[in-house]
């Protein structure tokens, strides 16, 4: 039961993203909307990666005897991350654009183009 | 030679990439150089890519494994599992991989006059490469995690170039931010499935995954998210707002390579569907889903442009509506995946209209986005109603921009024409509705380049355009090079289905051919 | 044959088209060239005749793009007008469509 | 950010930000070895900038942290990391060619619990420290235009 906890994290974590996105009138907290989503993911392939009584693959000053997970999912998790960032970067770097133009963060007013 | 050829999968992607970084450098010693110089290496792409092409095609599907000499790894126990990032290059991928290769050429040939006012060329220029590269991964990688990765390349390097015409006004920044939102939620989408097929089978390699797929609840997920985000940046209806947005504010050149990018979308669609499930997958749902997308986005994108007055969101929606043809080909090709003598019968043909239309789709849209950019570039307006007689001034762009508009409104003898006959003619076998609403929409999208072409080139010459003269040769050459594929595809037609297109649907179909060349080389 | 592509139930060459073509092409110059003879250019024969009004000037009577095909978009007025107020443009009902999508796909394969 | 922070805040950041910097270094030099690497450690060094330019505003930081310079460090370690991939291509992109060779960062890896050896892991270290300058550029160039950007939009609001 318990090791079920971390999906119903993920769960709960990508839903409120989504509702973020489409419920949320602030350029913004669409940006935090898309991280919500993100974290969500990562989280799942943490979990993923989890296996009872194993360590992590890191060589020093690892205990004796103990069983190392394949990293795959950690390489993943960090990979996904940098994108993140950059996407979040970029994402903000636009919303700010977009406020020094048309002077609102508001998406029922940032849609000039339509049709 | 050979050694190139070994190397060649690696080359295409790197050598980009390479360049990319490289810009800021050679753009730091010598502005001028700079568009020649990103010109020349995507030059040398599409020639390694001509090459790989011909050894694919004569030799069948290449492997390229990154960092060491073998895809898998051995335990000390035999079991022996795919674990490198590996590029897996059969017939389909590498048809996707010419177009972006030829597409994303010509982009940087046209920019070397039509950016050439603008600051930052840097940048625009590293960004289009980063784009190419890409592309070329989401077409060739065999491994389903390494594809997110190019996605979210790709997305990235296409929200900035979208945007890169922000100073002015705020439009770019708008639609920029527009496609950045679908586009993530698309690639997290993707991760996740990623996520639901690594937790279950413990591996990342598609080719793997589709030989121990079981089509559990998960994998039906999984599916799902797929076939919804991917059928989304292909830019199909009900998802294709963020199309005529993106479209019309990128720049022209830039337009053109998104089209190419929304196509290795919609590849990636077609290769989950095909390589990854095949008929594990309850085909006829599957393939009817993809047929309604198709048919909802061939008549709501074509109904839709008609009443556009931006050109280049007029022509947007057509990329929309067109899309529709893809998805209807492919579409009815997986509907009858499970029954052979159908498939035999007309199932194959209607992938070999569907595909080659992607082929034709990406290189006469580039041409009339491209023309559309010639407009802009001479009258420094967007809106048809602004626009008038300019036939008079600009004589090779009319002339190309009804080579591209014969096209698209599958005008014989053009290209357009060859891959649409297939389509009606298989389609009609499987569903004679669908087949006339296909007809229909290529009538209305007939109707709606005629208004284009009397608003913008017919008339007599304005007052505002008595002093407009015809581009610059770069971007005549661009221009030039798309319309003579047009007119030699609608020539020999049959040359480039038996060559290109037939190979393409045959590696999609036979998906025991994809997975046998992995596993044999573990 | 070279360009001759099997389109499923028929065939189809362009070659032969572009010939054909250009042969009819002639033969309808060579009719033309057995035409009238009375026209003369640059006289009154080549006005057009509006019930007697003056003729506009060219340049006022080109038709801008947002009047072409007017009586289609008015006969189709109960398809357009639904449709062009799903296009909103706010950046919200697009992550919308995808999810419901996404939920109507859902439904569709879990069903099935 | 128009006005610099108060004195207590100012003191504590000179004190700080070049710890900061130096146990970024570290976690990207040590990427190999220990959790972290060229990411994580380029993070680190950018946080630093990033107290910088909140602390001294942007006036206060001209001259110290300069758009040009971590531009030029982009593009270095960008294209350190590629032809590190290049030099690969006798046997296939991204080979790991000085891994076990006896030279710089060529020492053979211990298998096993062991306290780590810096030199190991062939082009894995470099490809490291080229990411990891890439990395606190690019998060320091992405800091100041943004500051600067937050500056031109504040005073449009004030005007």
């Amino acid at each position: 039961m318990i090791g079920n906890f971390p999906y119903i994290a993920v769960a709960i974590l990508i839903g409120l993203g989504i509702y973020t996105l489409i419920f949320k009138k602030n350029l913004i907290k669409i940006a935090i909307g898309i991280t919500l989503i993100e974290n969500g993911a990562n989280l799942f392939l943490i979990t993923l990666g989890y296996r009872k009584e194993s360590v992590a693959p890191i060589y020093t000053q690892a205990p004796e005897g103990m069983n190392m997970v394949l990293p795959t999912p950690q390489a993943l998790t960090l990979t996904s991350i940098v994108i993140g960032v950059a996407t979040t970067a970029l994402i903000l770097s636009i919303a700010m654009i977009i406020y020094n133009k048309y002077g609102t963060l508001n998406t029922d007013e940032v849609r000039r183009l339509k049709e | 030679m050979s050694n190139i050829l070994t190397h060649s999968p690696a080359l295409v992607m790197a050598l980009p990439l390479l360049a990319a970084f490289l810009t800021p450098v050679v753009g730091r010693f010598n502005r001028k150089v700079l568009g020649w110089f990103v010109s020349i290496v995507l030059g040398l792409t599409l020639f390694i890519t001509l090459l790989m092409a011909t050894q694919i095609l004569t030799n069948g599907p290449m492997i390229y494994v990154f960092g060491g000499s073998e895809a898998g790894l051995t335990l000390p126990s035999g079991y022996s599992v795919p674990i490198r990032i590996i590029f897996h290059i059969d017939g389909m991928g590498i048809f996707m991989g010419l177009i972006t290769a030829v597409v994303s050429f010509l982009a940087a040939i046209y920019s070397l006059s039509f950016m050439q006012k603008h600051s930052g060329l840097e940048k625009y220029y590293a960004l289009l490469l980063l784009l190419a590269t890409g592309m070329f991964g989401m077409e060739f990688t065999g491994d389903i995690f390494n594809f997110f990765v190019f996605l979210e390349i790709a997305s990235i390097a296409s929200v900035a170039l979208i945007a890169f015409r922000s100073n002015l006004s705020g439009e770019p920044a708008e639609a920029g931010f527009k496609y950045m939102v679908v586009s993530s939620i698309s690639a997290l989408m993707v991760l996740f499935a990623v996520g639901l097929f690594y937790g279950q089978y413990d591996v990342l390699n598609m080719a793997t995954i589709a030989s121990v797929m079981q089509f559990t609840q998960l994998d039906k997920i999984a599916l799902i998210l797929l076939l919804t985000v991917l059928a989304m940046k292909a830019g199909s209806v009900p998802m294709h707002m963020w199309t005529p947005d993106a479209y019309s504010e990128a720049p022209a050149a830039i337009t053109m390579v998104l089209v190419a990018a929304s196509q290795a979308s919609l590849y990636a669609l077609f290769r989950i569907s095909f390589s990854l499930y095949n008929i594990s997958l309850n085909t006829i749902t599957v393939g009817w889903i993809i047929i309604i997308l198709g048919i909802l986005s061939m008549f709501i994108g074509v109904t839709m442009a008609i009443i556009q007055k931006d050109i280049k969101r007029l022509m947007a929606y057509h990329a929309i509506s067109q899309t529709g043809y893809m998805l209807l080909g492919v579409g009815v090709g997986l509907a009858v995946l499970a029954n052979p003598v159908a498939l035999e019968s007309f199932g194959i043909k209607a992938m070999e209209g569907g595909i080659f239309h992607i082929m034709n789709h990406a290189m006469y849209k580039g041409l009339l986005f491209l023309t559309a950019g010639a407009l802009f570039y001479r009258t420094g307006t967007r809106d048809l109603n602004k626009m008038g007689g300019l036939a008079n001034n600009m004589f090779y762009t009319t002339v190309f921009f009804i080579i591209g508009a014969a096209a698209i409104a599958g005008i014989p003898p053009f290209n357009g024409f060859a891959s649409k006959l297939i389509i009606y003619e298989s389609v009609y076998q499987f569903n004679p509705l669908l087949s006339i609403i296909a007809m229909l929409v290529s009538i209305l999208t007939l109707a709606s380049f005629v208004k284009v072409f009397h608003s913008a080139f017919l008339g007599p010459q304005l007052e505002q355009y008595k002093k407009v003269q015809e581009v610059p040769k770069s971007m005549v050459f661009a221009m030039a090079a798309l319309a003579c594929i047009i007119v030699l595809f609608g020539l020999f037609p049959d040359v480039i289905v038996k060559n290109l297109v037939h190979p393409a649907v045959m590696s999609l179909i036979n998906q025991t051919n994809y997975t046998a060349t992995i596993l044999g080389g573990i | 044959m070279v360009g001759l592509l099997e389109t499923g139930s028929g065939y189809w060459n362009a070659i032969i088209w572009v010939i054909m073509v250009i042969i009819i092409g002639i033969a309808i110059l060579w009719l033309r060239s057995h035409g009238e003879e009375k026209y003369k250019k640059d006289t009154d024969q080549t006005k057009p005749f509006l019930s007697g009004n003056p003729e506009v000037s060219k340049e006022d009577s080109h038709v801008s793009a947002s009047h072409i095909y007017w009586g289609f978009t008015e006969a189709m007025k109960n398809y357009y007008h639904p449709l062009i107020k799903l296009h909103t443009g706010n950046i919200n009902d697009y992550s919308g469509w995808i999810v419901l999508v996404m939920a109507i796909i859902f439904i569709i394969v879990g069903v099935s | 950010m128009k006005e610099e922070m108060s004195r207590i805040v100012r003191t504590i950041t000179t004190l700080i930000y070049g710890f900061i910097i130096v146990f970024g270094f570290y976690v990207i030099v040590h990427g190999h070895l220990t959790p972290g690497g060229g990411f994580q450690g380029g993070a680190i060094v950018a946080s630093a900038f990033a107290l910088l330019v909140v602390t001294f505003g942007n006036q206060g930081i001209k001259g110290f942290l300069q758009k040009d310079i971590f531009s030029l460090i982009e593009s270095t370690g960008l294209v350190l990391f590629i032809v590190f991939a290049f030099f690969g291509l006798g046997v296939t992109f991204f080979y790991n060619i000085m891994a076990n060779s006896g030279g710089l960062f060529g020492n053979s890896a211990i298998i096993g619990v062991n306290p780590g050896d810096l030199n190991t892991g062939g082009t894995i270290p470099i490809m490291n420290i080229a990411v990891g300058l890439e990395v606190f550029a690019a998060l320091g160039v992405i800091i100041l235009t943004m500051s600067a950007g937050s500056e031109i939009t504040r005073k449009k609001e004030n005007s």
